[in-house]
């Protein structure tokens, strides 16, 4: 029964916030001095993709053409499926919560990569390889501040990381930790300043052979990945479904949505410099970075 | 239940394991890899190792994404126009690969073996992180000092840049007295035979 | 009877990781051949330490020391295939008949 | 009409713009202000704008580009006049109505006989290269980065790509991402003044560094508020003799003030990276860039 209603949540929790993302994206011109479009624009742009016809590339690999959107959609299920949506109550409660969420993360890299190689086309290829340079330095810093946030909790189950927050929030206790996330978030979401995927310069990188429900699916993916994300950083900084008179879901809902507007107002501001610079910065600047937010949060966890 | 679900995990190891070497995509043969180890870490989930099962996903995912570009870096298959198959000592392999599963499952068939099942309420990610961090430190450490030497290795072997060069000249060790001729012996003309025509077709 | 399964899942995956390692010309396929023998031994390990010791943490530290390996033999494995391709244009075993500078 | 098309009539018409001789100014102050979506790809568009004159030699690219936007499609012409807007919408309406659109301009096969050679038709020598349908397959040869002399892959990009100004047609031989060769065989479009305009020229910049909101707020005549936008652009990237660098060019842009000659530009492209060749292409002024081009072709 409880099972039956957290896949329930889980489900709706991915659909809704997928829609409220989607509006978010087209929310966010304002804050740059563009015009915003009405809550109804996201089902208008998905029914339009939906009405487009599939078109096939020239012997592409057409399995895993097919597979790529489907893979990604469902690591964002999977991610969101430990993650506790009131204390305790997570669809799959298991002691490494923060190990399937970083085998989501480092799987979204292998699904984003076939989406760009499916195709056999220059541009999506070029996306393919430019993520795959950029996306496996990133897990990195995921990782260290995983694992950062998991020492005052003394375990790598999202539930007890958000006991753990019950006295003080880890956005407090860590607050380089969720900047570093952010920059996670932007990459498995494929936005922004971390958009190496599917890039301008490219073409739409390995979008750029997508039409259809393909395109559809992976766009829809997107931003099921970013609801996952949110969710994510919402339960391992902002305390997730803890807070006070709501029930836990609801406080993890407006918890999420709030990363949400965040990930996506960063992503619609900030440059995205060149890959080999980008990749410079990760390994020399961001790594460092995170490793030293590691060493302070352990002697502060002590 | 579970039972069932480890022997279509394992017969999908094997058959994912199997086609590694009968697809003709770089690509496809790696990420077959990967499926036979997440099915091995799901299994791994089943017979209730959670963190091994699930590191192993998180590990493989990351190995097998660098696996595939070193593939399509190295592997002569353009466009995946023509078959993949590069083998030698074939039939060797073949019986040898044979040989090897049969003698290891005789082996498993003809041993009892002992049952004795983690107990249901072990804590056995936290027993890990006691173990690694308690008795077996030494080797833990150990561990992670070679994945060190590792990394300095993998660098230094793959760099350009070298003491006596650039690693894809001729490299010259320094002489053994100030000036003289360079120790050891320079292997006579090139090494390797050159598959790689360089051909450049008009358009 | 689970632990037979996969213990004889696991000779089979070794099996066919020796093929491969002993067939493949190219240098990455035959790594995938040795990778495909450590996950036949780490889904024996994991296997035995389950089903058949009660729990004793070391197991799972096998397990994790198999793992260390399979990092160390790729990293190591592709640094030498950059290295001799660097030098010899090589991507094939039979390429290095020698393996003098 | 069934619900879901009648849903996505509402949504922005996905077009894609084929710019010709002078009309590079023009559409893009269209989409900078319009209900229009700017697709990335003609994959992605269902309305192929076209607009300004093609050059004879261009017509086939155009057609290839018109068979690439997936049917139903409809290609429209715009040479200036008022209400373009209002057909692109009434044309997107049409096509969600079930209109059947444009038929195919060439016939669905490869433009060159497939030329089998080689142990399985593949077309090259051993099991790599070739040029089977006239494409040439990646083959290794020298390497300009770091010595590994891995593949290298010859592609002809333009006249009508997005991140290239209209017209520009390069053969660029790429090693991963790294241009190792560029011949430039068609220069861009010849394009009035207006083209010039350091809001246009800066907004191009922005489209490539991922800022297409920003973008369109400068075309309109506001400031760009966007984070890091010059610092993203590395330094020394496109420097020319009394012109600087991109990164300067771009500074120079978002004042108000035009860049110079650009000379010697494309002999810079070598050794970049092909994102940051598209920015410093952005950098310089279409008019100057076509004197380039015009020098080195």
């Amino acid at each position: 029964m409880t099972t039956a209603l957290l896949v329930l949540t889980l489900a709706s929790t991915l659909a809704v916030g997928a829609w409220l993302g989607a509006w978010f994206d087209r929310l966010a011109p304002l804050l740059y001095g563009g015009r915003a479009a009405g809550p109804l624009a996201p089902l208008r742009a998905g029914a339009a993709a939906l009405l487009r016809p599939r078109i096939e590339t020239e012997a592409p690999d057409r399995m895993n053409a097919r597979l790529a959107p489907g893979w990604y959609l469902a690591l964002a299920a999977a991610g969101l499926s430990v993650v506790p949506f009131a204390p305790g109550a997570a669809l799959i409660e298991t002691p490494v919560g923060i190990v399937v969420w970083g085998s989501c993360e480092a799987l979204t890299i292998v699904a984003v990569f076939l989406h760009g190689w499916s195709p056999n086309a220059p541009f999506p290829l070029i996306g393919a390889y430019r993520y795959a340079a950029i996306g496996l330095p990133v897990m990195l810093p995921s990782m260290f501040v995983l694992i950062a946030a998991a020492l005052p909790a003394e375990s790598l189950s999202f539930t007890a990381i958000v006991e753990s927050q019950r006295e003080v929030w880890n956005i407090v206790r860590q607050p380089l930790g969720l900047p570093l996330f952010l920059i996670v978030g932007l990459t498995l979401t494929l936005r922004g300043p971390m958009d190496f995927a599917d890039a301008a310069d490219i073409a739409g990188g390995t979008s750029a052979e997508d039409s259809g429900p393909g395109r559809a699916l992976w766009q829809g993916a997107r931003l099921a990945m970013l609801v996952s994300f949110s969710a994510v950083a919402a339960t391992t900084f902002l305390g997730g479904p803890l807070g006070p008179a709501l029930p836990g879901p609801v406080w993890l809902w407006i918890k999420t949505a709030a990363i949400m507007a965040l990930t996506v107002a960063v992503g619609h501001g900030v440059a995205r410099t060149t890959p080999s610079r980008m990749l410079t910065i990760l390994w020399v600047v961001l790594l460092p970075l995170s490793f030293v937010h590691l060493l302070v949060s352990g002697v502060l966890a002590l | 239940m579970i039972d069932a679900l480890v022997i279509l995990l394992v017969l999908f190891a094997a058959w994912t394991g199997w086609r590694v070497f009968r697809v003709d995509s770089m690509i496809r043969a790696t990420f077959s890899l990967m499926l036979s180890f997440i099915s091995v870490g799901a299994i791994g989930v089943l017979l209730s190792a959670p963190y091994i099962g699930v590191a192993t996903v998180f590990m493989m995912a990351v190995e097998m994404m660098v696996m595939g570009i070193f593939m399509v870096m190295f592997m002569m298959n353009p466009a995946g126009l023509n078959p993949m198959m590069m083998v030698h000592q074939h039939k060797l392999s073949i019986v040898a690969g044979v040989l090897a599963a049969l003698g290891l499952g005789a082996a498993v068939l003809t041993t009892t073996l002992p049952t004795d099942p983690v107990p249901g309420e072990t804590d056995v990610v936290s027993d890990l992180g006691h173990e690694l961090l308690g008795p077996s430190m030494l080797i833990f450490e150990t561990a992670g000092v070679t994945l060190l030497a590792t990394m300095i290795g993998a660098v230094v072997l793959s760099s350009r840049r070298g003491r006596y060069g650039q690693a894809d000249e001729g490299s010259r060790p320094p002489g053994l007295d100030p000036g003289g001729p360079p120790a050891g012996r320079q292997p006579e003309g090139e090494g390797g035979h050159h598959h790689h025509h360089h051909h450049h077709g008009g358009h | 009877m689970t632990l037979t399964i996969v213990l004889l899942g696991a000779a089979a995956l070794i099996g066919i990781g020796l093929y491969g390692a002993l067939s493949q010309q190219s240098f990455v396929m035959l790594m995938m051949g040795l990778e495909l023998m450590l996950n036949g031994a780490l889904l024996a390990i994991i296997g035995l330490w389950s089903l058949a010791l009660g729990g004793m943490p070391e197991g799972q530290l096998l397990a994790i020391i198999v793992m260390a390996v399979m990092a160390v033999e790729m990293s190591i494995g592709f640094a030498l295939i950059v290295a001799v391709y660097r030098k010899r244009q090589a991507d094939m075993t039979e390429a290095l008949g020698t393996l003098k500078g | 009409m069934s619900w879901l098309a009648r849903l996505a009539a509402g949504a922005p018409a996905p077009v894609y713009p084929v710019i010709g001789e002078g009309a590079q100014p023009r559409v893009e102050r269209l989409f900078a202000s319009a209900a229009l979506e700017r697709a990335q790809s003609p994959r992605a568009a269902a309305l192929l704008l076209v607009s300004g004159n093609i050059p004879e030699a261009h017509r086939e690219a155009l057609d290839r580009v018109h068979d690439q936007v997936p049917r139903p499609r409809l290609g429209l012409h715009w040479e200036g006049d008022d209400g373009i807007e209002e057909r692109l919408l009434d044309a997107w309406r049409t096509l969600c109505a079930g209109a059947t659109g444009d038929a195919d301009r060439l016939p669905d096969e490869p433009p060159n006989p497939w030329e089998g050679e080689g142990d399985f038709g593949q077309g090259g020598e051993g099991m790599m290269g070739g040029v089977p349908y006239g494409r040439p397959m990646a083959m290794t040869g020298e390497d300009v980065r770091d010595g590994l002399e891995l593949d290298r892959y010859t592609a002809r990009v333009g006249p009508f790509a997005p991140m290239l100004p209209p017209g520009l047609v390069l053969e660029v031989t790429l090693q991963g991402d790294v241009i190792v060769a560029c011949d430039v065989l068609s220069p861009p479009y010849p394009q009035p003044e207006d083209a010039d305009d350091p809001a246009l020229c800066a907004a191009r910049m922005l489209r490539l560094l991922g800022l297409p909101g920003p973008a369109d707020r400068l075309i309109r005549g506001g400031a760009a508020h966007a984070i890091g936008a010059r610092r993203a652009i590395p330094r020394g990237l496109g420097r020319l003799e009394n012109a600087g660098d991109a990164r300067m060019r771009f500074a120079d842009a978002l004042r108000g003030r035009n860049g110079g000659a650009a000379d010697g530009i494309f002999d810079t492209l070598i050794g970049l990276e092909w994102s940051e060749a598209a920015l410093a292409l952005a950098s310089v002024t279409p008019s100057a860039l076509r004197q380039a081009a015009l020098e080195v072709a």
